[in-house]
């Protein structure tokens, strides 16, 4: 086992960078209708900033944040989200997946219904991909234990 | 055993490689993939989906059930790593 | 020869391939038996990506899309996305599997003290 | 607007394996009934889809409302229907048996293996109804990364022969995805019936004939078929005993129906039989498979091994059934993957109460066994009686078309391997049968009579037991009715 590492540098810089990280992260899943990305781009860079702070301070800093059981409820709530949007639409009476449908429960044309869909699943997508970086980044990293630093 | 691998790769490669032979060029933009399915999504993305980047628009709604199914995927892989090496809590 | 150089993506995918291939079923160490099986993967996706290339066309972004005139779209100006979207997919199985993979190393490691496969069987014995 | 159920069927395990880690932090118990009632509306769903079919024939469901070859569709007819029944009703009833065997052997790790279980059965049943080549490779991923999961959380062995499992599984399913992407450079299409119209002017082309290659291979490593099944024995008998009694059934079931899809659906038989000798070689791959399982199981004295070698040649009936490429021999492969999935589930069953109630898996050492759990080794006898094929039981319905199928294409070898293995597993189960019946001779003691008293496995497992037996004997007597009122549609055309 590495021997608790306490760095003034990497801890300063890590603390100004990851704000900066997570909001690109958010852009790339907001900005994925113009330009490349999208949930999984977005998720994962916003799984990545969990992952340097565990790597810069230790795994407890980052489960003080976010911990285990919140992380395993954002696994599911992603999903849950994407399926959800699913599921309206077929209440609303269209098809699985048929955004158009949300037009009327929505003050927007079926077109934009459709864009606005997929934003939705693109969120969701999005906290599934992240949660599921840090789980299995933790997972793997202590052994299962999640309670030393790196191993 | 070594050998026997070498000689099953080999197979293998030679057989992909000579499936090759009848297929189109690469970067042709006449070739079958090009102007069966693909072009409607480019041409009619706009207008259906309201998305400029086709990636995006196939991705999450033309075939949307396969991101269903990718992103099910991952979270089949975080519950197995839960599964396999997380130690319950005493 | 001109076979080979108007096809030459698909020579570098086999090749790539059969590298990940004899990883896999040839060695015996389990860490180089899945980075066979990334290699693998990997070239699978480059052959994917590769088909979907057309000459001088440009990333499938369709432009006009930011609020100005939207012109004709043609086909043949933009990279054909469906290869494209199914490589996403594929990536993050990929990655998943890779995943589960290390979590079972993890699991053996923990159990026999060691990765060579020789090794391991031998202790089940 | 179309009606819902195609979807439900997928729908609801889907999204109540969502919620089984969030419930499983508040209450675990309630995991439990969950998987039931999610499983429950799942196999209701697909019985009334079977109705659907036999009523109005052929259903199509398109996601998001797009048309198919450019968006995702579900095609459901009596293969599909009948797939997604069996599917789905023996993973109720494994699920309904699990709770006992999951609590000793997995005790704090109830909620994820039931989410995992849930995602299996959503994987295996997306595979079965879906019409689009890459959809089934995503769902083909889902069931088999679970698969890996659930079975590495079994005994010593468990993660090893799960990593194995791991490697050959990907090289199936990284061979099927090449596949479809060889038929996607010269078709440009992903979806099942689109293909089957755009091939057949490409039937001479290299690439075709190197992606129908590589399906067989990729499948067969996904359905353990002969000589691609070296994963197969150890994963199987390491897995917890849940898990095997899932896995075992249906996931070789669900590899055969992908193969003849793709070798009578996809391709046109005129393809697959004509123009390459492709059934021709598979069914002597078959025959093989069927003659090395049965040897292979007579040396093990492991239950659940013997076990595993046994579905190694229930697998080859089936490829055998498909290679024959005649409507006997097809009409017996199908009606074999029902019988063979309620006979695996049975017999695995049975292993799983055994192991729960005495710990016990060497067949020598079974002896008393009839008198401690009578119920139980009744139905293993069932069971085996209906994998050598005796006649009141389902197996011999299945295999008389086999053979029915075999003179059909006038070879009487494929006939006579037929009757040879229904001999070798005849040698085979009466081995166990006999250490379980009949008392070893040196034990007529007087004392050993009263030692011994019922201890029958707890009633959660002995029901889906008993369910599967009443199964096993009158699908015996109702076989004609399937063949009349479902199979005979699920033939394709043209043979």
């Amino acid at each position: 086992m590495i021997a608790h590492l306490e760095d003034v540098i990497i801890q300063t810089v890590c603390r100004i960078l990851i704000p900066f990280i997570q909001v690109y992260g958010l852009y790339v899943i907001a900005h994925g209708h113009h330009s490349p990305g999208g949930g999984f781009q977005g998720g994962v860079i916003l799984g990545a900033s969990f992952i340097l702070l565990c790597v810069a301070y230790d795994i407890n800093e980052a489960k003080r944040r976010l911990n285990e059981k919140l992380n395993t409820m954002f696994c599911s709530l992603g999903l849950i989200i994407y399926s959800g949007i699913g599921f309206v639409c077929l209440v609303l009476g269209g098809n699985y997946l048929n955004y158009s449908r949300l037009g009327h429960i929505l003050p927007v044309d079926s077109v934009s219904a459709r864009s606005l869909g997929i934003l939705g699943i693109e969120i969701g997508v999005g906290i599934t991909v992240m949660a599921v970086m840090i789980s299995i980044f933790l997972d793997l990293v202590s052994r299962g234990k999640h309670e030393e630093g790196l191993e | 055993m070594k050998l026997l691998a070498l000689i099953a790769v080999l197979m293998t490669g030679a057989l992909l490689l000579y499936g090759t032979i009848d297929m189109p060029d690469w970067g042709d933009p006449h070739s079958p993939a090009s102007i069966h399915v693909s072009p409607r999504y480019i041409e009619k993305t706009m207008e259906e989906t309201a998305v400029p980047n086709v990636v995006t628009s196939v991705l999450a709604d033309y075939r949307s059930y396969d991101t269903l199914g990718e992103t099910v995927v991952i979270f089949t892989a975080a519950m197995a790593c839960i599964l396999l090496i997380r130690r319950p809590r005493t | 020869m001109e076979l080979i150089i108007s096809k030459y993506n698909y020579w570098v995918y086999i090749i790539l391939m059969m590298i990940g291939f004899y990883a896999m079923i040839g060695k015996r160490n389990l860490v180089k038996k899945l980075v066979g099986m990334n290699i693998f993967q990997t070239a699978i996706i480059l052959y994917f990506v590769s088909t979907g290339a057309k000459r001088g066309a440009s990333i499938p972004i369709v432009e006009g899309g930011h609020g100005e005139a939207i012109h004709a779209i043609h086909a043949a100006h933009y990279v054909n996305p469906l290869p494209h979207v199914l490589m996403l997919t594929a990536i993050v199985v990929m990655v998943s599997t890779f995943g589960v993979a290390l979590a079972l190393i993890i699991m053996l490691y923990r159990r026999y003290n060691t990765l060579e496969e020789d090794e391991i069987l031998e202790l089940r014995k | 607007m179309t009606l819902p159920f195609p979807i439900l069927i997928i729908l609801v395990p889907l999204i109540t394996a969502f919620f089984i880690p969030i419930i499983g932090w508040w209450r675990r118990d309630l995991c439990y009934p969950l998987v039931i009632v999610a499983l429950s509306v799942s196999t209701l769903s697909s019985v009334f889809i079977l109705h659907l079919v036999e009523e109005g024939g052929t259903i199509h469901y398109y996601l998001g409302s797009w048309d198919p070859p450019w968006g995702i569709e579900y095609v459901i007819d009596h293969l599909n229907a009948f797939m997604a029944i069996i599917v789905s009703a023996i993973s109720l009833i494994v699920a309904l048996s699990s709770k006992r065997s999951v609590e000793r052997e997995l005790p704090q790790k109830v909620v994820y293996f039931y989410c995992l279980f849930l995602l299996q059965v959503t994987g295996l049943l997306g595979i079965v109804v879906t019409g689009d080549m890459f959809n089934l490779y995503v769902f083909l991923e889902i069931a088999s990364l679970a698969g890996y999961a659930l079975i590495a959380i079994g005994e010593d062995g468990a993660p090893f022969a799960s990593f194995n499992y791991m490697i050959y599984g990907t090289i199936g399913a990284c061979f099927y995805l090449l596949s479809v992407g060889y038929l996607y450079v010269v078709t440009g299409s992903l979806n099942m019936a689109d293909l089957s119209r755009i091939l057949p002017d490409l039937y001479h082309s290299k690439v075709v004939l190197m992606a129908f290659a590589f399906f067989i291979v990729g499948v067969g490593l996904k359905m353990a078929l002969f000589p691609l099944h070296v994963w197969l024995p150890d994963a199987y008998t390491y897995a917890p005993s849940a898990v095997s009694a899932l896995v075992a059934p249906l996931m070789t079931k669900v590899g055969a129906y992908v193969l003849i899809r793709i070798v009578f659906t996809v391709f046109t038989p005129s393809f697959s039989i004509s123009l390459i000798p492709a059934t021709t070689i598979l069914s002597w791959v078959a025959v093989i498979a069927i003659l090395f399982g049965c040897i292979l199981a007579l040396g093990q004295t492991d239950l659940k091994r013997m076990l595993a070698y046994v579905l190694i040649a229930e697998v080859g009936y089936i490829a055998l059934g498909v290679g024959l490429a005649n409507k006997a021999g097809l009409t017996g492969a199908i009606l074999h993957i029902l019988n063979d999935a309620l006979m695996m589930t049975c017999l695995f069953l049975v292993v799983g109460a055994i192991l729960y109630k005495v710990g016990l898996r060497n067949i020598h050492q079974f002896t008393y066994l009839h008198r401690k759990m009578p119920i139980t080794m009744a139905a293993f006898t069932v069971a085996a009686l209906s994998v050598i094929g005796i006649p009141p039981t389902c197996g011999f319905f299945s295999k008389w078309y086999l053979v029915l199928g075999a003179i059909d294409a006038n070879q009487w070898l494929f006939a006579v391997v037929l009757l040879v293995s229904s001999l070798l597993n005849a040698i085979l189960f009466f081995r166990v049968i006999e250490n379980i019946y009949f008392e070893p001779a040196n034990a007529h003691g007087e004392g050993a009579h009263e030692e011994i008293s019922v201890d029958e496995a707890p009633l959660s497992m002995l029901i889906p037991i008993l369910v599967v037996t009443a199964g096993i004997l009158s699908l015996g007597v109702l076989s004609g009715k399937i063949i009349s009122s479902v199979i005979q549609f699920a033939v394709p055309a043209g043979l």
